[in-house]
């Protein structure tokens, strides 16, 4: 059959040839953003230990230690660094398949996450979930969603919980851009502000969904942003490159839904450095569009921000020493698990801890 | 001892565990202030408040997430989707979320959660409004799956299901609902994956479930007329399946019949009838016979439906026919 | 157990106790519209036919001659009268478990219609489908859904194949106000607007979702209208009890369809003056709300606005007389019609006309 | 004569189609630009253009429902749901609407429309990426199931299912995808509803689908080391079921068993199994057996992933020790 190449038949046929969509400049106002220097410390070592962590993660696929699929966060760690960091520690937080940046933002050992994507019986999910459903329920981090959409409402139930229960518990839920097309985002952000719920919706708007332009199949600019009215909330725009944009919207959307003023929904700008997921090159990009935003790579940003605080390099430096020592440990704990045996494939379907269905 | 009907049955169960615990739960759509669009939740708003008898909005999937994200945090819920029809407007929370994200995470979250639908047949409602889906609920690793047929055994069922820790889907038949009972005094508490035999017979097994099982007695009687002695089975819950006590009555009388509602492929009964069909194939005296809805939607005349559905005069009749092949 | 009566227990377990949410006059300045008198005979005439049948087919189940449900549009008729006005024979209506009107705007036979509410085989669907799922594909009428939201999905379908297949037809899809707070309403919305649909989605805010007040669960103040930017469209709200207003914006909105310029919602708020479904007496409804909604009742305001405009009295009284007749008529051609027997049980499942599964 | 993988037999299959038909459509997620995350659709934007090639937002209600309502509207439409366990976000479109509107409204409408969805475990995608639910269609009045297993039935059977006149659900195996085959040249046009015998004996019949169909031909081979003759018949559609071959195969060897992926309550096997104990009972020799994955979420873990799905080792094995209980 006649096969014209892609290229020749403009964007409508490869995404790679339209106008990129760049970056904005960084805002050098916010180095003078009130944040505590140690919260700033802490959201440096973060924005380490998510980007290092994933950095191996990728080198161990192409070893092909790695099965099934993956999905990184490189070149967004800002986003779960920032939200992380404005979070108390018995605090929920529900992310997606793409889920590795906010398991560890939110304290999840390395060892046991690393594990999880060897698909090892020492990973923190013994090997049942792997990569798309890092949970660790003792930090709060309430699991990863692989299907678009569910866990916004589930992120509302645990909220809801938290009202009826009396504690000032806060749930988060991390979202892609193109999840604000899907129907449950509708129910999820209208059954939040009915109940006043104590959540925080955040959407990383990475410009893609999967391999579409998001503003290609949605309806307006701002995919989660411009629909905040619907539901009579405040459309927020965030630098999801910038920590401390991040950290600041956070902290307020966090505060207000502890106070009991209901639920907020965050939109934060960012880019994805790598593909989609393990399998995609991310070829339908325009390369001036990767490169611009590679220039805007929150790390490198973050660092130079530190510096200026006044922070000595050598304590950044010990940090991401530290960080890529733990990286190692985590890295040999995992290749050290054994692969899970026929004794766990058939448990923990029941609260029992067995499967059962018949006598 | 009260007499209470099905429908009444339903608020009396939910009562006795809303006061027993007082982080029990209910949302659903007009379930608070209207007492339920079939009546089977009334009293209970005046009785517990609206902070934990909660109206919700047509958002079946806001529902059910709200349901599991309450449950997986320590707060147990009732959560009622309308007619068991809607299920498939939040089928991913149930079959991808709530079923699966317990092993998915190694057992570190669980669901005390009840899932409660108004299912099934004999309302002239229509293709979308009358469907039996025990199937659908059955088909998917992780659910419970309970359906019962009197009016003590949704009160005693329901507390089972709402003191199970695993999620459970809870059948309540529409055209079952008129009809009442005795309820004795006093806490009801029964247990989930227990059949019952409602009627002893030798000659064949009839094992129904919901609205089939006062068919299935019915036919049984008239059966007993023809000198055909009929146990009935009450499956009572689809999940856990009481395979002992439907393989002891197989093995027993040699014949076996299942009665369903749902559509004829993929039903309940093809895996009962599997499972004896292995495991008592040589104690068997002729084949296994599924009585069910033909595999098409519901229709709405009366007339139409009535034909349609499994009537004790069909279980009759093929219960008659099939024995007189067999002896053939 | 202690049962105290809702009423002592005030607004939040008694509905009837709330606010009355009560009607907006009606604007005298709509006589002077911009509307052919025949247009307008036309609409009195139809209110008149979505009326008096719709009070017979109550009769009926008041004699249990109509099994199963039905949800009535009394009250409300201006809506589908003031839409259906606007359409051109071979646009497409898709319409829900309350679409008798709709069905009947758009031309479908009193006979057949009335028929399958009594389950005859005379039926415009045979007695299969039965009151909530009236359709009659020869008058453009595809199809009335009894399970909330699809079917704003599935006229985006007719809608995409006219603009496919180049005609100029316009999908028109009818739904209530508590449709707005399911995920398939968003997914709906935000599809026609990117593929520049020519779909029209008209919301009849009869104030209620079946017995819940809709503010109650709803996050903004029109579910439809308040909705409408985030998806780039306009915020359009009509007198839902006045078939001029109606008509006049679902003209423009039509008009924009047909003309490419892509997908537009109007919420048409109005009032249904009976229960949710045959079940309901509707009680839980303020009186006042009740009795301020039926002064406010379309038909006799039409016929007063058709005097003021110079129409002789006895032209509308003939109209209602022809109109009866045909209630009449349908009533004798439903009541004569035969319950369906075996022979179409098995029927229709399948293209070749039969429900074949197996060889 | 062309050598032709699975995975580009999809595409090839579908341009197939559109060349034939210019009003035939597809829409779905990622199907156009970058020709679908398993490289099923590549080369079509290019040859058919984005009009007829559509990339759709993440709304797969709204994608069924465009489909549903082009093709009620005389489009024929071809609409890709990425991973088959999605289906459950849009399952009230097809198991309410799509599969029921032609009954209900009795005949008006018909829909020419094929569900393409990528089914099955093997890639360690965990639990809500690897589900078989070739079931949960099967169960569902009113859709025809088709789930080829090599290249040239998904060429031959897209076109047959492209061609019908009623709703079908397509299942593409992810695991089958990189396997080749010679393809015929000229157009390629099969029939629904007929199974094949892919393999002849005497002794036993194994009914497969799909990614089960090269396992059980595996253990058939080396159940011939054993001196056990084995038929293996590839299903491949489920509804219309061809229950004619799968009868005529369980009476000719005496011993029936069922090879599937999804999980195993109300599974396939379950309707195949009660209809050929039902009809073939007095020809049965033994037991039928049911081989299935476990009834529990599918784990990631390349390892336990092994020990779920049934392999040609857990096949042959379990035929070896029913045909020895059946001697003993
Ligand atoms: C209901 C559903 N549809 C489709 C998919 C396949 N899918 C996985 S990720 C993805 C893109 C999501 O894009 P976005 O929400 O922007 O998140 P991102 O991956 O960019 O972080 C899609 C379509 C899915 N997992 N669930
Ligand atoms: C998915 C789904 N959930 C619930 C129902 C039950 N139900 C039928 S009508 C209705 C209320 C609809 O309210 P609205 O959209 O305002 O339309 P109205 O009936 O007021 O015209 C509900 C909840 C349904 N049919 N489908
Ligand atoms: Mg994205
Ligand atoms: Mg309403």
């Amino acid at each position: 059959m006649p096969m014209p190449t892609s290229r020749a038949l403009g964007p409508d046929f490869d995404y790679a040839l339209r106008e990129p969509r760049l970056p904005k400049p960084v805002d050098r106002s916010l180095s003078g953003a009130d944040i505590e220097i140690d919260t700033r410390l802490g959201m440096y070592r973060k924005l380490q230990e998510l980007r290092q962590f994933e950095k191996r993660a990728y080198d161990l696929f192409m070893q092909n230690l790695v099965k099934g699929t993956s999905h990184l966060s490189l070149g967004m760690e800002a986003v779960a660094t920032g939200v992380a960091a404005a979070m108390k520690p018995d605090d929920y937080t529900f992310a997606t398949y793409r889920g590795h940046a906010h398991s560890l933002a939110r304290g999840m050992e390395m060892g046991p996450a690393m594990a999880e994507l060897l698909g090892r019986e020492n990973g923190i999910l013994g090997g049942k979930g792997g990569s798309m459903h890092l949970t660790d329920v003792s930090k709060g981090m309430m699991g990863s969603y692989a299907i678009i959409g569910a866990h916004l409402c589930i992120a509302n139930g645990a909220a809801w919980s938290a009202q009826m229960r009396g504690t000032d518990q806060v749930a988060v839920a991390f979202f892609g851009d193109g999840t604000t097309n899907i129907g449950a985002f509708h129910e999820a952000l209208n059954m939040a502000v009915i109940w006043k719920l104590p959540v925080v919706f955040v959407c990383e708007n990475n410009l893609y969904m999967e391999y579409t332009p998001i503003d290609l199949i949605t309806a307006v600019k701002n995919p989660a942003a411009d629909r905040a009215s619907a539901y009579g909330l405040d459309s927020i725009i965030v630098d999801g490159n910038d920590p401390d944009h991040v950290y600041l919207e956070a902290r307020k959307a966090v505060a207000k839904a502890r106070a009991g003023e209901g639920p907020s929904m965050i939109e934060a700008v960012t880019y994805r450095s790598g593909g989609h997921s393990r399998a995609d090159p991310g070829k339908y990009r325009p390369a001036d569009e990767v490169e611009a935003w590679a220039d805007r790579d929150p790390i490198p940003m973050y660092h130079d921000r530190m510096l200026s605080l006044g922070t000595p390099e050598d304590r950044l430096t010990a940090i991401e020493r530290e960080v890529a020592g733990m990286v190692d440990a985590a890295t040999e704990f995992a290749k050290a698990g054994s692969e899970p045996g026929e004794s766990s494939l058939m448990t923990e379907v029941w609260a029992d801890g067995g499967s059962a269905w018949r006598n | 001892m009260a007499e209470l009907s099905y429908r009444d049955a339903v608020a009396y169960g939910i009562a006795q565990e809303m006061r027993r615990d007082p982080s029990l739960v209910m949302l659903g759509e007009d379930i608070a202030a209207a007492g339920g669009v079939f009546k089977t939740t009334v009293g209970l708003l005046d009785e517990f408040g609206p902070e934990r008898i909660r109206d919700t909005p047509i958002s079946e999937q806001a529902i059910l997430g709200a349901a599991m994200g309450a449950a997986m945090t320590g707060v147990p819920v009732i959560a009622e989707i309308m007619f068991s029809d809607f299920l498939a407007v939040c089928w991913d929370i149930i079959a991808n979320e709530i079923a699966k994200s317990r092993y998915m995470t190694n057992g570190q979250v669980s669901f005390p959660l009840v899932i409660r639908t108004a299912n099934g047949g004999g309302s002239r409602f229509g293709a979308q409004h009358s469907q039996s889906v025990e199937n659908w609920a059955m088909m998917i690793p992780g659910l419970k799956v309970v359906a019962p047929s009197t009016p003590q055994d949704v009160v005693g069922l329901m507390a089972a299901s709402v003191r199970d820790p695993d999620p459970v889907v809870f059948f309540e038949h529409k055209s079952l609902m008129a009809g009442k009972a005795e309820i004795p005094d006093g806490e009801i508490v029964d247990e989930l994956g227990k059949a019952r035999v409602v009627r002893e017979g030798t000659d064949v097994t009839i094992a129904a479930l919901a609205l089939m099982v006062p068919r299935a007695i019915e036919a049984a009687e008239r059966l007993a007329g023809e000198g055909i002695s009929a146990e009935v089975i009450d499956v009572r819950t689809l999940v856990p399946l009481d395979t002992k006590t439907i393989l002891d009555s197989a093995v027993k009388t040699g014949r076996f019949f299942t009665v369903e509602e749902n559509p004829r492929l993929c039903g309940w009964g093809a895996e009962v009838v599997s499972i004896v069909g292995e495991e008592a194939f040589w104690d068997l005296d002729g084949p296994s016979i599924r009585i069910t809805t033909p595999h098409i939607p519901l229709p709405s005349a009366a007339s139409l439906e009535d034909m349609a559905i499994p009537s004790a005069d069909r279980i009759y009749k093929t219960v008659v026919e099939s024995l007189d092949v067999g002896a053939a």
